[in-house]
């Protein structure tokens, strides 16, 4: 099995503030990786650096092998990753559809199909595809937001806590979707509710205090009850 | 450095835009003066045994600049006079200081009539020709019994001032106003104020006009002189003359173009202006800067170096002296200096790349003395 | 008794029906939940209700008195307070300021422009207890805009809980809390509902947190008012079941583990 | 009727010139929302370095050349030197062009001297047809047909390629723009640099129109383009071109029947269309 | 906390105490003026400073108030005499003018958002300004007219002391304002005007106080411009005096008071010192540059102004910096 992704003893900063003290963090190629850890453990600092949205102050990002830490945002999307931010960061005045070209790459016969699957996926786009992405509903943003990732061609999508707002029943979609995408893609996920992190995730990594504690395989936690309640509060 | 109370040195501060929209024009005067001072010492630089000395500032323009320079002048350089300055703003709120210090100011190339007019006091004297005889000497040059006058001027106080006097000028010389047009100055577009003027079919139209963005390429688009409507305006500095290719053939009047006036001053001022400045020859306003020095010279050597302005008041009024306009003579009611204008035509000639203004006919300052307008209320 | 109405209520944008005639009562010191799927018209029906949008058709009552005409400022004053489901906060203040500016307006400190705000000691003592009791007393010195996300859900609730209005809209107070949280804030609001002054309308979709907390429960679905009955109705409703729930909570025993 | 046509064809050259000064402007401040008070000094720098080519060379295509050459060069310093550490923030924005615009007006003076120059309309685009009484500026037609010209370019360019789309995006939120893969640091360049190329072809064009071109010109008419960019709708250029033309017409009108207006009427005008349409007469959208 | 406050007080107070003591013991009337000038435009800014600074309103009008203020006295003092009664009905009534005008113009513009509501400041202070040059039997239009001040003032020590201490007054007065409650509000209308409402503030009313102080404060600075000078002219409308003003507050610091202070002695001292490296020096003579490059080298070191540059060079000197705040240590739920 090979590492997609590795991040070595990564080290952020934002402003003054040492945020991320040591990341260790590997995505496992094919399979769903799941980043826990409470409120302001450094999770979403965690992908934003990988992005190059914060960028690292020390430690290694390998993509594929290659080092992706010094480069700029755009080149590092350009080079096969796809992200959903935790704050959906959809273009407000901007239409859904306008909204999704911002994200297409190209105009190819494989992304038009990439953009048939996730209106299937998410009819309510369809549905409101000339209106402006600012009002829509939040959950409908949240769809937006994935879509935007999905219809691009990713090697590796990093995806904050994707089940935010959505009602059950889409949450349901967006797990199915998740096993579908497996297939192409690596994922790495943020997520809060436990039940669906259970049901798609493959591995796990606890993050704390910005330093990751714990890597394991999914199974693992849910089994292990002591450690759920350590760093998870649950049980 | 002269001292304040130096007894041995006449110090003189002048104010003028050297920067910003009107630089051109502080320029000329700085120039002007500079030479003026050279030419009334004979180069000594010196009168009644004393010496000059002159202090330039820059008002940028700017009314409270203009204050701040002007204490500077009065406070730190004490300067026995003033001159200045490039606009009239500045100049108008330089005017009080010059009462309050009780200095001499010799207000030069500002043209506003209420200078000399309802801001007047006894301290400023006039140099320079003011809006009011701009008037005349264009009245002079067009108006006659029977020709009809359309005016065109911006909407400002220099547009109103200038057609109001030019109005009565004109009137007085039997000539009928039919339209008076006012114009956003900073417009691009004239053809809707010419349109109005070709309806009402003037014999002339008469222009008054400053600032660089200008109707007359416009006025030649509109085809008003294959209509048979004549232009007049003041000619102005050669920068803007430059411009005004299409009013070739007109005829107005100039305050000064230096083929214009025939003296021995004006010969050394072009001479002398050549020689110094790379070939230039003096514009509009530098002869103004020359006959502000001038004028400060011969006061000083009739009070004999004495810097009361009291005394020199006495003196200056009704006191004449030579420029390289010819003769000028402070009125004593106004203190305006009464001076020759010119009719010209604008004219092309060979070998100078802009059109220019040719002698029709000198005006004498009998015939363009303006209306007194300081009288107290 | 019924403390918040509606009768008729809609909204269209464009052609669009966002809420569809939906008429409903919320009787004093009630819970009740607001379910729907994803775009139903639940944050415009609170939009609706807290006087952020005006209705196309229908009326807003509160204590029996109709709310038309009456500006948003002006609700929350007369006592209906609401939370945001976008992170809706000052940025560049601090949390505690945040929460400060929520108490002065409840107190009713508005025009007061003599007084240094230091010497209200009320309002930051008040402040600081609020910031304790949804966990965030720790970064009250924080600028807003650097909390991460669920913090700043938990600075939403507090300035809400600082208006101490007579209605809490909460438009779902937990998303993107931890794990590890959820339980605290809940017993916020289960404490809330248990002092019994309160009247709270819940938009959420954690069915599990509904289920504990409500007393009714009503279902929008594209924008009309599907039902409104007891949790139990609620979850035997075949189009809610198979509609909204789809299935995936049905097995709620991982989550309970 | 002579009369009224005569008002509506030279409202409507006087429109399209002042829509080709506010173009660029529109890309600038309306699409990537940068206050930049220097788009004067660009405009300025446009019209000189045309009337000077055409002084030297003696060939009108070659000046707009010029021009927009200059425009371009320029483009690049000020975005690179200027307008890349104050994106986003309108208050930084205020000042450092605000001083920037200085140093273009008063640069003029130290390169073409503090003079006003007279730019001179090619011979075979100078004087006016006159058909009955209506009179035809020939210089106002091509600027009439350039004004299309122009709008037909940018609109194509923004609607054909994705880099309006990228620049209302990141305006909006740059990171998320960077993160879905595109280069925004390079768009927003190459946005500002055909701004600011459009600013000098306006000056360019402008120059021969009032026949001088002087360095405070570009303060005058600086203001002038932000008003057409708000009254038509931040970011729409079909709303600059009908704001711009509105302004002309509006311009020559009230010239012609309320002179005593005239120094008003573009305030005015403002002021209308604001209070009755907040969002300008065409918002980007809906 | 209180102790950098008072830190602070005492620094503006010894500031204050040497500006009063200063023309006494510097016979300099040039610096006398300056620092007038100085006084003056530092009210203006700081009147500025509420709208742009503690109400996030970026208003392009800002000069129709300085400009009612020196019309109203510079006209009242022209038309009934010099006297120091007329000179405070003048400012009395630059006041209420003011007032009125900006409360009319704040319930007109205030509802529009940013570009919109500057722009619309911009065509009504575009409008007054075309009103002060037709209106002619009353300003005498854009040459103006000249009038005296009040005798007293002739000792230009005495206006000196007046600015000073207007200038003093209107520090105090505006600090208060912006740190008392109805202060927090304005600041939370600039950081979020809507969810300020939602907590039950009538915003629009909190965006019409802060106009209407900040063009009451401009109309003073206005009146006492116009006493400055004894002359008025349509300068005083024109929107290089609201740039100004906004350029003063930048430089110095948005939303602190003193900055606007510091940045209207910068840029004034700048402009008087680079002018006059121009008359000794003759290469000097296109300094405007240098004053351009003054602003741009001000954005690109001191992004929050001057201010902004001395706090955060206060905070590296006392080591405040290294706060490794992170994601901080559980006080979480034990229940
Ligand atoms: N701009 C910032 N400046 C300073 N500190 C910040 C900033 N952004 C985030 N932080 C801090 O960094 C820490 C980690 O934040 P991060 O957003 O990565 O947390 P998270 O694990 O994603 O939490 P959540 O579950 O709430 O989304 C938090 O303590 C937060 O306060
Ligand atoms: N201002 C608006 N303009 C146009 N359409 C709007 C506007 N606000 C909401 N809508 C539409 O109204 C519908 C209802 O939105 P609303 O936000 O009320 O949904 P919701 O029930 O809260 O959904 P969610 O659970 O996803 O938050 C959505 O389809 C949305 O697109
Ligand atoms: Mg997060
Ligand atoms: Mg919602």
């Amino acid at each position: 099995m090979t590492d997609l992704l590795e991040m070595r003893d990564v080290h952020t900063y934002i402003g003054e503030y040492h945020i991320l003290q040591g990341v260790n963090f590997t995505a496992p190629k094919g399979q769903v990786s799941v980043l826990l850890g409470r409120n302001g453990a450094g999770k979403t600092t965690t992908l934003k650096t990988i992005m190059g949205l914060h960028p690292s102050k020390s430690g290694s990002i390998l993509f594929e092998g290659n080092p992706i830490e010094k480069l700029p945002t755009h080149k590092i999307a350009q080079s096969g990753l796809g992200y959903v931010p935790e704050d959906q960061g959809i273009f407000a005045t901007l239409t859904v559809e306008e909204n999704i070209r911002v994200a297409m790459r190209d105009q190819s016969e494989a992304t038009a199909e990439r953009v048939d699957y996730v209106l299937k996926l998410f009819p309510d786009l369809k549905k409101f595809w000339k209106k402006d992405g600012g009002n829509l509903s939040g959950g409908q943003k949240q769809m937006l937001s994935m879509a935007r990732a999905f219809v691009q061609d990713s090697r590796l999508l990093l995806i904050d806590e994707p089940s935010k707002g959505l009602a059950p029943v889409v949450i349901g979609k967006v797990i199915e979707a998740i096993h579908e995408l497996k297939k192409q893609s690596t994922i790495v996920l943020v997520e809060q509710n436990f039940r669906m992190a259970s049901l798609v995730g493959d591995t796990f990594t606890l993050i704390d205090d910005g330093r990751t504690v714990h890597t394991g395989e999914m199974g693992y936690l849910v089994e292990n009850e002591e450690m759920k309640r350590k760093y998870l509060g649950i049980g | 450095d002269g001292n304040a109370g130096d007894e041995d040195t006449v110090k003189v501060g002048v104010l003028a835009s050297l920067t910003g929209a009107l630089e051109s024009y502080g320029k000329q005067t700085q120039r002007g003066f500079e030479l003026g001072l050279e030419y009334a010492t004979d180069g000594t630089m010196e009168v009644a045994g004393k010496k000059i000395e002159v202090v330039f500032e820059d008002t940028e323009t700017k009314p409270e600049v203009a204050v701040q320079k002007a204490t500077k002048l009065l406070e730190e350089d004490d300067v026995d006079f003033l001159v200045g300055s490039s606009s009239s703003g500045d100049t108008l709120a330089v005017l009080p200081l010059a009462e309050e210090y009780e200095k001499i100011m010799l207000v030069e190339p500002a043209v506003a009539d209420s200078i000399t007019g309802s801001e007047f006091n006894k301290y400023i004297f006039r140099t320079a020709r003011n809006s009011s005889q701009d008037a005349v000497a264009g009245a002079a040059a067009i108006a006659g019994e029977g020709v009809k006058i359309a005016t065109f001027a911006p909407d400002y106080s220099f547009g109103w001032d200038g057609v109001a006097a030019f109005k009565e000028a004109a009137e007085n010389l039997g000539a009928e106003i039919v339209l008076e047009e006012f114009a956003d100055p900073a417009a691009t577009d004239f053809t809707s104020n010419l349109q109005k003027v070709i309806e009402a079919d003037p014999d002339y139209l008469f222009i008054v006009w400053a600032g660089a963005n200008s109707p007359w390429n416009q006025i030649a688009d509109m085809k008003l002189q294959e209509k048979g409507i004549k232009i007049s305006t003041g000619a102005p500095d050669i920068p803007a003359l430059s411009i005004m290719e299409p009013l070739v053939g007109m005829e107005g009047f100039s305050v000064y173009y230096h083929t214009l006036p025939d003296n021995e001053i004006n010969d050394w001022l072009v001479e002398e202006h050549k020689a110094r400045y790379d070939g230039e020859v003096p514009d509009l306003f530098t002869p103004g800067g020359m006959t502000a020095a001038i004028a400060i010279v011969e006061a000083l050597e009739k009070s004999e170096g004495s810097v009361d302005a009291d005394e020199l008041i006495g003196i200056m009024e009704g006191m004449s002296f030579e420029t390289p306009k010819g003769t000028m003579t402070f009125r004593p009611e106004d203190h305006q200096a009464l001076q020759p204008m010119y009719s010209i035509t604008l004219e092309e000639q060979e070998g100078v790349p802009y059109p220019v203004p040719v002698l029709v006919e000198e005006l004498s300052p009998e015939d363009t003395e303006p209306p007194i307008m300081n009288n107290p209320e | 008794m019924a403390l918040l109405e509606t009768k008729n209520l809609t909204i269209q944008f464009g052609g669009h029906t966002a809420v569809d005639d939906v008429t409903f009562s919320l009787p004093e010191k009630q819970f009740k939940s607001v379910i729907g799927p994803n775009g139903a018209g639940k944050t415009t029906f609170f939009n609706l209700l807290s006087g952020e949008l005006k209705p196309t058709a229908g009326e807003v009552f509160y204590k029996g008195k109709s709310l038309n005409g009456v500006s948003a400022v002006d609700r929350t004053r007369i006592g209906i307070g609401r939370s945001f489901q976008i992170t809706n906060v000052f940025p560049s203040l601090t949390v505690f300021e945040n929460v400060r500016l929520a108490v002065q307006s409840r107190e009713k400190v508005r025009y007061t422009f003599w007084k240094s705000a230091r010497s209200y000691h009320r309002l930051t003592e008040e402040a600081h207890e609020l910031l304790k009791q949804v966990l965030l007393d720790n970064k009250a010195q924080m600028i807003a805009s650097q909390l991460s996300h669920g913090e700043k859900r938990k600075l939403e609730i507090a300035m809400l809980l600082a208006l101490d209005t007579e209605v809490l809209l909460l438009d779902e107070p937990t998303a993107g809390m931890s794990l590890e949280e959820v339980p605290a804030i809940l017993n916020v609001i289960r404490s809330i509902k248990e002092q019994g002054d309160k009247t709270i309308l819940l938009i959420e979709h954690k069915m599990d947190m509904i289920l504990d907390l409500s007393d009714s429960i009503m279902v929008l679905f594209n924008g009309q008012l599907l039902a409104d009955g007891s949790p139990e109705d609620i979850m035997q409703n075949e189009t809610v079941q198979q509609a909204y729930l789809g299935g995936y909570e049905d097995d709620r025993s991982v989550r309970n583990a | 009727m002579e009369l009224l046509i005569n008002l509506l064809i030279n409202g409507l050259a006087t429109g399209m010139l002042i829509f080709l000064l506010a173009a660029g402007l529109t890309l600038i401040f309306g699409l990537m929302s940068v206050l930049n008070f220097a788009h004067g000094g660009l405009f300025v720098w446009g019209a000189f370095a045309a009337v000077w080519m055409y002084a030297t060379t003696g060939s009108f295509i070659l000046a707009i050349l010029g021009a927009v050459v200059t425009g371009v060069i320029l483009g690049f310093v000020t975005e690179k030197l200027i307008i890349t550490p104050v994106y986003g923030n309108h208050v930084q924005q205020i000042l450092i062009t605000l001083g920037f615009m200085l140093v273009l007006t008063e640069m003029i003076k130290v390169v073409f001297g503090p003079n006003q120059l007279a730019a001179k309309v090619p011979p075979y685009l100078a004087g006016s047809w006159e058909v009955g009484d209506v009179i035809l500026i020939k210089y106002r037609m091509f600027i009439i047909l350039i004004g299309f010209v122009v709008f037909g370019i940018i609109q194509f360019i923004l609607k054909r390629t994705k880099i309006g789309l990228i620049v209302r995006a990141g305006v909006l939120n740059k990171e998320m723009v960077q993160a879905l893969g595109n280069n925004i640091k390079q768009v927003f360049l190459f946005t500002f640099i055909a701004g600011a190329a459009l600013a000098a072809l306006g000056g360019a064009l402008m120059a021969p129109y009032s026949g001088v071109v002087y360095a405070e010109m570009g303060l005058e008419f600086g203001i002038l383009a932000f008003i057409v960019v708000v009254i038509g709708g931040m970011g729409s250029l079909p709303g600059s071109l009908m704001a711009a033309i509105l302004v002309g017409l509006a311009g020559s009108f009230m010239a012609y029947y309320v002179p005593a207006l005239s120094l008003a009427v573009n305030m005015i005008l403002m002021a209308l269309v604001l209070i009755f349409r907040p969002q300008g007469l065409f918002a980007a959208k809906g | 906390m209180s102790k950098v406050l008072s830190l602070n007080k005492s620094i503006y107070l010894i500031i204050a105490l040497a500006l009063l003591i200063f023309p006494f013991v510097s016979d300099s009337r040039t610096w006398t003026i300056l620092l007038t000038q100085i006084f003056i435009f530092a009210i203006l800014a700081m009147s500025y400073d509420l709208l742009l600074g503690y109400t996030g309103i970026v208003s392009f009008g800002h000069a129709m108030f300085f400009g009612i203020g020196a019309y109203s006295t510079g006209i009242v003092l022209d038309t009934f005499g010099p006297t120091l009664l007329f000179f405070v009905l003048s400012i009395a009534i630059g006041f209420i003018l003011a007032a009125v005008v900006s409360f009319f113009v704040g319930i007109l513009t205030l509802r529009l958002k940013s570009h919109y509501f500057a722009m619309l400041t911009l065509a009504l202070s575009g409008l007054f300004l075309v009103a002060a040059e037709k209106w002619r039997s009353l300003t005498f239009g854009n040459d103006g007219f000249t009038f005296r001040a009040p005798e007293i003032f002739q000792d230009r020590l005495v206006f000196y002391l007046l600015s000073l201490g207007c200038l003093i007054a209107v520090f105090i007065f505006l600090k208060r304002f912006v740190s008392s409650p109805m202060g927090h509000v304005l600041i939370s209308v600039r950081e979020n005007e809507n969810r300020t409402a939602s907590l039950g503030f009538k915003t629009l009313h909190y965006k019409v106080i802060a106009s209407v102080v900040a063009g009451v404060f401009a109309s003073l600075a206005g009146s006492l411009y116009a006493v400055s000078l004894r002359f008025v002219n349509t300068s005083v409308m024109t929107m290089d005096i609201t740039l100004d003003a906004l350029l003063m507050t930048i430089i110095g610091g948005v939303g602190t008071l003193v900055g606007p202070i510091l940045g209207a002695g910068v840029i004034e001292l700048a402009q008087h010192y680079l002018s006059g490296l121009a008359r000794d020096y003759p290469i000097f003579e296109r300094w405007i540059i240098l004053f351009g490059i003054l602003y741009i080298v001000a954005v690109i070191f001191f992004p929050r102004g001057i201010v902004g540059g001395i706090q955060s060079i206060y905070a590296r000197l006392t080591g405040k910096k290294v706060k490794v705040a992170g994601p901080m240590k559980k006080s979480v739920v034990k229940s």
